[in-house]
């Protein structure tokens, strides 16, 4: 998938091991999210993530939106633990894992919510020609000022707060889709799901790639958690980015499974 | 050294090649299994079933070692609600692997079972679930009772054990008396590491078990004990990469073996390792089992 | 991370640092232990010597494997006729490593050295001497016995315990109880490799003990385990090669370690780890000792 | 000690592993003594050895005297065993192991008894310019036709059925020691000891060396069985080769050590 087009920044890690980095900076990026700087940074691929310990309460995947920064929505337990750290705390940290998004230019870039992170590396190195981005309300907008500097962006919100009134879909039909060369997404499963129907029914399935979100415990592909119906495909492994003509006939936006491997519905 | 293919009957299964998916392992969803059965398996176990739901361990669950993993995933598992995975999977070779806290926990996940999988493997040795696995599983009388309270049922049972103990023939000899079709040798060997930079063991845990190439002499020590001291087949499992590993554990006195760790960088594996396994002008496999006691 | 240096206090010895030679390595001459003095280890435990001279079990005695060694050379010893062997060694930090068959056999092996070692290290657990080793070291009450009968000579006595046991501080209560000055922890996981070749274990007496890398990890968790049951110190054993394995084992609960496989490479491994181990400006090392336990 | 001279055949060899190798052909080289040629054969430097493990039986250190030949002096147990194979069976390998000869033309041989064997390699190769060979009797001189053919050959026997009479040390008066680059030695421990102090007379210890024998069991530098005094080295790992003027003061010709590790007398 794509030649490496951005340069490789920071030590490479062993990936194997657990590995302890420091937190350097806490930002607070919007309301219920906030970006967490340690040191060291290390090599890795826009799109791809790494397993964060936070240490005797939990490790979760996190997607790197630079070789040193994760940004973080607070949506529970773990979370809301690494809420609690402070700059000089520890973190532990596995990968980084999974194989990233192709890196090409005259990329079109659709984010929702928190999944600009992983989309940001991409926008910053230039590969991104336009970018669509949404979330809830205007202040939960992640990155903007940063990412308009790089790319010309069109904004959707949930409460019409900023941009466009609704969905990011929404702004899709304004987009010649055909003439980027490929168009990267990452948002909420069910923004997934809308956009990849629309992308396929203008013809662009094959040229699309989606990262996705799973429940994930080894994030190596061992342990199954992750895999998807119907091919079992790991999300950890062979994605967690996706071509989304791969993902046309999945279980994407229909169901997902928890820690236990219980099914439920989107 | 290669062998001949053909049907391989083992612990009252029928299966096309020697090479079985370990418990645990790539085993949580139907559509998972049924990729390592297409990947050229020739029978999977599933992810070990419980008489509840669970989440396992907090995290990390898994971390890797030099020549190996370590992992205490704490059995997450979705209980009854795993018959709905197993529906792609219908007429397959798939083994049920179960765990319990006593007997009864036991026959119940099984008997739930009956009508879906082909057979079932007692999970009497995971290291690391306080309660279960080798809690039971390092007893010879529990061992006994669980392995009677599932083969009473009439499928083919398999007992898989633990190298966690004093003498692992005990419990092989324990799970033959409860009508066990087939051994299962080993589970992962209890292990831990920590992290010098965290001040504390690496997995949410604490202890978890080691698998990969790190244990395969651990391994091919307790099939070649148990292969001395008992009469029903065994199945060899534990850090087998290559066909030379499978002639390995099948010299010192396996019948068919499972693979885990090793499917996680190469889910195809089946089919490579077959490739380099299996051949007309190879010898039976029979003349090879055991062979190396002579 | 990095710890002070100093005189380390562990077992009833004074060493000048953390290191020591694991036994039967590198340690059947005297010229052989001065040698590993030389090259910066805190001090030698010796080849195991048993009341009668032995040759060993027939070759071969080692193979390399993945990650480790498997050996199995059958407690090859002088007996009493090393006492030649330690006079090079006159007042050097020297342990005697001895093996027995009972607790009579302990004790007379032990009398013969009372003069000359600076301590006893009881060998309840080399995983392959029939009737020696781990035979008794596997069983609580022997482990008690043959530990009183060393003990009360009054000279620092530790333990030696094997991993192959389902519960290692059982075996850990019982030295203590039995007045062992420290527990070291781990000899050989009890392993086997066949040729495939040839059809037949690798080694002569088919069953070894496996060392090295490998076992780090199990090392671990069994100095772990003990810390949390025992109170007198633990020597960590069994895969260290790096001053991080070290300070791993230490958060463990070692109070200092002992390194056998690793010195096979490179004999001042001592010297090259105290560099990576020890800073004026580190910690001091009893603030890690046990500390991931919290 | 010494570069690359002699280009190194066949295959690069897993070390640490048990090899079998099957036996192609036996020959009678003396009455007591058998090359035994095995396939396949590896490659290795002069004076390696390689432990070899008779099935079953025990396993003994032995010198290659080619990549793929042993020869065998009749001694004992598992000589005897080696003594009862025939072409097409199996025998097992590890190695090779130790450190060899240096490889430099201009070279003194002087070889006693089986000690020819990994004296031979050097030979063959053309750098030995002079051999001294001992034996008991005419008929147990080791590769005497073959050795002829590459170097100028003076020979010994205790009986005196060929050569001077008496010890192969006889010969060395009559050679101009100063003149060779080196001198390489391979013989019973007595012999050695004596060469030894007739080199170290003419002030050519530093520049000689001799390949020693002593009771082995791992053959890696792990179990300890055949460390020397003073110093505690390693005659599998640190030589088997070593320079005279490093044995000038050890146990050489005095003692050595038998398989549980009591000294006896040479
Ligand atoms: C590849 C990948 C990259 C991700 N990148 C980001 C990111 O950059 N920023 C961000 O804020 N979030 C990201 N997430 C989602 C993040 O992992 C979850 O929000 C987090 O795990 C929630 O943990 P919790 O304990 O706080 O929540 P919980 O209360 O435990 O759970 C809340 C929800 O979070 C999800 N979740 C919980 N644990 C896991 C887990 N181990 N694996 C996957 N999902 C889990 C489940 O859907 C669950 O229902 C990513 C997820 C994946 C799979
Ligand atoms: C580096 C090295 C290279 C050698 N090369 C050759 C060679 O090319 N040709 C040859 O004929 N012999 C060689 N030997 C000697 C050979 O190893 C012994 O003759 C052989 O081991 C005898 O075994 P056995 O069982 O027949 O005799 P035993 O009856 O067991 O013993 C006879 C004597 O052989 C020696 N010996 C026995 N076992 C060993 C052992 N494991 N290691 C070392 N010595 C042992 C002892 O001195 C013993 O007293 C070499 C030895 C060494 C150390
Ligand atoms: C991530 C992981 C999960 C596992 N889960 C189970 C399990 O649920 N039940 C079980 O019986 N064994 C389980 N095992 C053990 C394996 O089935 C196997 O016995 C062990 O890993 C040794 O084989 P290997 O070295 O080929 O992996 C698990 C192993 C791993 C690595
Ligand atoms: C060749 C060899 C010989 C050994 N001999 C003894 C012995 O005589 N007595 C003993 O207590 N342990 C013996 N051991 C075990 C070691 O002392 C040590 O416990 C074990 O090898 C694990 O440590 P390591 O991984 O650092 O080697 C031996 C190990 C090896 C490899
Ligand atoms: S998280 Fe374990 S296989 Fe993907
Ligand atoms: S033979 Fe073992 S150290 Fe040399």
């Amino acid at each position: 998938m794509g030649s490496l087009r951005i340069p490789l920044w920071g030590a490479p890690m062993d990936k194997g091991a657990l590995q302890a980095v420091r937190i350097t900076a806490i930002t607070q990026e919007t309301p219920t999210v906030r970006t967490f700087s340690f040191f060291p940074g290390f090599s890795f691929r826009p799109g791809q993530f790494v397993m964060v310990t936070i240490p005797g309460v939990d490790e979760i995947p996190m997607a790197l939106s630079r070789s040193d920064t994760i940004t973080v929505q607070r949506v529970g337990d773990a979370t809301g633990a690494l809420f609690q750290t402070r700059p000089g705390d520890l973190l532990g940290i596995r990968g980084p894992f999974g194989n990233g998004f192709p890196e090409q230019e005259g990329t079109l870039a659709i984010a929702g919510g928190v999944g600009a992170a992983p989309l940001r590396p991409l926008v910053m190195h230039g590969l991104v020609e336009c970018l669509l981005i949404g979330a809830r309300t205007a202040d939960e907008l992640l990155f903007l000022p940063e990412l308009t500097q790089k790319t010309s962006v069109l904004v959707a919100t949930d409460d019409g707060s900023s941009g466009v009134h609704g969905p990011v879909t929404g702004l899709l039909k304004e987009i010649p889709l055909s003439e980027y060369r490929q168009i990267c997404v990452c948002g909420p499963e069910k923004m997934m799901q809308a956009v990849l129907q629309t992308l396929d029914a203008a013809g662009m399935a094959g040229k699309s790639y989606l990262s996705l979100h799973r429940y994930m415990k080894c994030g190596i592909g061992v342990c199954g958690s992750c895999c998807i119906d119907p091919d079992g495909r790991r999300v950890c492994r062979d994605g967690p980015v996706f071509s989304g003509d791969s993902l046309l006939h999945s279980e994407l936006g229909k169901y997902t499974r928890d820690a236990s491997g219980r099914r439920k519905t989107v | 050294m290669r062998i001949t293919s053909g049907t391989v009957l083992v612990g009252g299964m029928a299966l096309s090649n020697h090479l079985l998916l370990a418990a645990g392992v790539l085993g949580t969803t139907g559509s998972s299994l049924a990729r390592i059965l297409a990947c050229g398996a020739g029978g999977v176990v599933t992810k070990s079933i419980g008489p509840y739901p669970c989440e396992g361990h907090p995290g990390p669950c898994v971390v890797e070692t030099e020549g190996g993993l370590l992992n205490a995933m704490g059995l997450p598992n979705p209980s009854r609600e795993f018959e709905g995975e197993l529906q792609v999977l219908a007429g397959k070779p798939v083994i049920l692997s179960i765990y319990g806290g006593n007997p009864d926990e036991f026959r119940t996940v099984a008997s739930w079972f009956a009508g879906t999988a082909a057979a079932f493997e007692l999970n009497l040795s995971c290291p690391h679930a306080a309660g279960y696995g080798a809690a039971l599983g390092t007893d010879p009388d529990l061992v006994e009772a669980c392995t009677q309270a599932v083969s009473s049922l009439g499928l083919p049972t398999w007992v898989k054990l633990t190298p966690n103990v004093t003498d692992i023939t005990l419990c092989g000899k324990a799970a033959e008396r409860g009508g066990a079709s087939a051994l299962v040798a080993i589970n992962t060997v209890k292990a831990m590491r920590i992290s010098t930079e965290l001040k504390r063991p690496v997995l949410g845990n604490r202890v978890g078990g080691l698998s990969g190439k790190s244990i395969f002499p651990v391994a091919v020590r307790c099939v070649y004990e148990l292969y001395e001291s008992c009469r029903i087949p065994i199945i060899g499992c534990g850090g087998i990469s290559s066909a030379g590993d499978v002639i390995e554990m099948m010299m010192a006195g396996a019948s068919a073996v499972q693979i885990g760790t090793a499917v996680k960088d190469y889910p195809c594996i089946f089919r490579s390792i077959a490739t380099d396994l299996y051949s007309s002008d190879g010898v039976p496999p029979d003349t090879i089992v055991g062979c190396a006691h002579g």
